[in-house]
């Protein structure tokens, strides 16, 4: 049981890390500023949230468990939030041009 | 194989790296968010340091309401058309320069490396002194008791910095409130983030100041938490800075040192001497200043933030 | 090498890189920011301090640790002077820097600033 | 496990330390505030995976104060943004696109 629960850990870590990647190469090599936002958002939601996912078996506690769902659901609100700020901000740039 | 050391090098020249690209960068604003994920990156050496206590003060500190003052500072002076006049260094002085900071820095570094064996420690002391505070957090107990004078003093500089920010206001806008750090008209996203976020970060902030007596956290740490949720809301001008004379506000502020004090003054007089807890009423007495450590924190940094008061915005 | 002491290492270049930056930026905003460079280099060595007085059943000594918390919060009410008065500065003077030539230069630009 | 960990640890750390790149290259001050909203989440992640796998205690508050404050700067960037382009005076003064290219 715990080596399975071991494995299914290390596959959502993984799979995070990959976002992270993905988030990366995306914020490096997309053209515009728009693109780039996008990539990142993938990073910040998919990459932690399976990282998350993946340590909630190794939580030693239910309190522990629940605090690290709460980092989560923060960086999902507050990268939802601020990406949709920052892309109107972008938008009513591009419209005064 | 072990690869905690390969972690450790790697997070050491990330650091430096960023220092260096603060120091280096062009333009200011490159430089600002340099310095957020320097602080950021502290943290966690602070927990490779087995030190989660400071990692979360520098985490809401170092990274988060610095960086608010510092970017709502940049945007300032951009706005006010303050002209960013001032020649480079000429190449003489950056070498002097250069040459100076590089001696300091060995000079530390030596003084790391021949550090006296065995270390110097207060860490016996510390425990001795725990067991008479009924707290479980050693940090806490020297903050509060073991170093209380420090502590005191502190809140008192915090009081200070504040009255130095309001003194720089022009006369006539004394005593009215600090300009709004938000932006003029209200955001539909950022008014949900902070009405979701704000509940949530002052249970976490209370939870971290409770928690505290026996855990990593206490005062300082909730405390900036606090601070950095007033700070939300007042961006998201869901509620104005209030004017600097308000009464419940000066209040607030002295409420810290205040209540140290007082704390320290009955130990004079039913003790046996200045700040001396009398033997198992030491927990609960601790916990009462920290709770007003905690408002005080919690009201100062959001005004260091917020800044002088000003003319236009006044109420 | 330990992690305390490759830390200290960082701190004590992080020091050397701030005092650079102090002296030859003449932006008083970059000096700001390289200050609380030496600042937090400082705390760092202090963190080493606290962690090789590890001792008595702790991890680490817990006074460096206890006055590096202290310390983080005041250098932030000085950070948070510095801004109040560059800002003013600025508003007063319409310049921002501290390079005393520019000062003792002919005003090429007569009007006040004018920031709010 | 725990070297496992530590090694994805160490692989998200240097994925944003790279992302670090869009710092220094802009060209947009947005641009630089996307790659230091990657590296606090990185960082967040990197954390909480480091601290598990060297049994620090209290980590969980520590990500969660990072959580809480990972925004602040994106917000406090957006107002600054938004302060400068309604109140000042010049219109050519920040357009998105424009204002790096000095």
């Amino acid at each position: 049981m715990s080596f399975a629960l071991d494995v299914f850990s290390l596959a959502a870590i993984g799979a995070g890390a990959f976002f992270f990647f993905a988030g990366m190469v995306g914020l490096l090599r997309f053209p515009d500023s728009l693109t780039r936002l996008h990539a990142l958002t993938k990073a910040d939601n998919l990459g932690l949230g399976l990282v998350v996912l993946g340590l909630l078996p190794q939580a030693g506690s239910l309190l522990a468990a629940l605090k690290l769902i709460i980092v989560w659901v923060l960086v999902l609100l507050s990268g939802a939030a601020t990406s949709q700020m920052i892309g109107r901000a972008l938008r009513k740039g591009e419209d005064r041009k | 194989m072990n690869l905690l050391p390969i972690i450790d090098v790697g997070l050491a020249l990330l650091v430096l790296g960023i220092a260096t690209w603060t120091i280096a960068a062009r333009e200011v604003f490159g430089a600002v968010v340099g310095y957020v994920v320097y602080g950021l990156l502290l943290s966690l050496v602070w927990v490779r340091l087995y030190a989660p206590d400071v990692a979360l003060t520098e985490a809401a500190v170092g990274g988060g309401v610095t960086g608010v003052l510092l970017l709502t500072a940049g945007a300032r002076l951009r706005s006010g058309g303050g002209k960013e006049a001032g020649e480079a260094t000429g190449l003489p002085l950056r070498v002097v320069a250069a040459v100076l900071s590089l001696l300091v820095a060995l000079g530390l570094a030596a003084v790391v490396l021949f550090l006296p064996e065995p270390p110097a420690t207060l860490a016996p002391e510390a425990r001795a002194g725990l067991a008479a505070t009924g707290l479980g957090n050693p940090i806490t107990a020297v903050l509060i008791s073991y170093r209380s004078f420090d502590t005191m003093l502190e809140k008192i500089v915090l009081v200070l910095a504040l009255t130095g920010v309001w003194s720089v206001a022009a006369d006539g806008a004394w005593g009215r409130a600090p300009a709004p750090i938000g932006r003029m008209a209200p955001d539909g996203a950022l008014t949900l983030l902070t009405q979701t976020l704000a509940p949530l970060g002052i249970v976490v902030g209370l939870h971290i100041f409770w928690v505290g007596a026996d855990a990593p956290g206490g005062a300082f740490q909730g405390g900036a938490l606090l601070a950095a949720m007033w700070m939300i809301v007042m961006m998201a001008r869901l509620a104005e800075a209030p004017r600097i004379d308000a009464r419940w506000l000066r209040l607030a502020l002295i409420a810290g040192p205040a209540v140290f004090f007082l704390a320290g003054l009955a130990g004079v007089a039913w003790g046996d001497g200045f700040f001396s807890y009398p033997p198992g009423f030491a927990k609960p007495i601790i916990l009462f200043i920290e709770a007003f450590m905690l408002l005080t924190i919690a009201v100062t940094l959001p005004m260091l933030v917020a800044g002088p008061p000003s003319r236009g915005a006044g109420r | 090498m330990t992690p305390a002491v490759l830390a200290g290492m960082v701190g004590a270049a992080v020091v050397g890189l701030g005092l650079y930056g102090l002296i030859v930026d003449p932006q008083p905003l970059r000096k700001l920011l390289a200050f609380n460079l030496i600042g937090s280099g400082v705390f760092l060595i202090f963190g080493i301090v606290a962690r090789r007085g590890a001792a008595a059943g702790f991890e680490f000594d817990p006074v460096p640790q206890a006055m590096v918390i202290t310390g983080i919060v005041v250098a932030f009410a000085a950070s948070a002077l510095a801004v109040a008065l560059i800002l003013r500065l600025s508003e007063t003077s319409g310049r921002v820097t501290l390079d005393p030539d520019v000062w003792t230069k002919p005003d090429d630009k007569g009007e006040k600033g004018d920031g709010q | 496990m725990n070297d496992l960990l530590l090694a994805a640890a160490g692989f998200i750390l240097m994925t944003v330390a790279v992302g670090f790149a869009r710092v220094l290259r802009g060209p947009a001050d947005v641009d630089r505030m996307m790659a230091a909203q990657l590296f606090a989440t990185g960082g967040i992640a990197a954390l909480l995976l480091v601290a598990h796998a060297t049994t620090v205690p209290g980590v969980e508050d520590v990500a969660l104060g990072l959580a809480l404050l990972g925004s602040f700067a994106s917000v406090a960037f957006v107002n600054g943004r938004a302060d400068s382009t309604t109140e000042s005076a010049e219109p050519e003064a920040e357009s998105s696109q424009g204002e790096d290219r000095t």
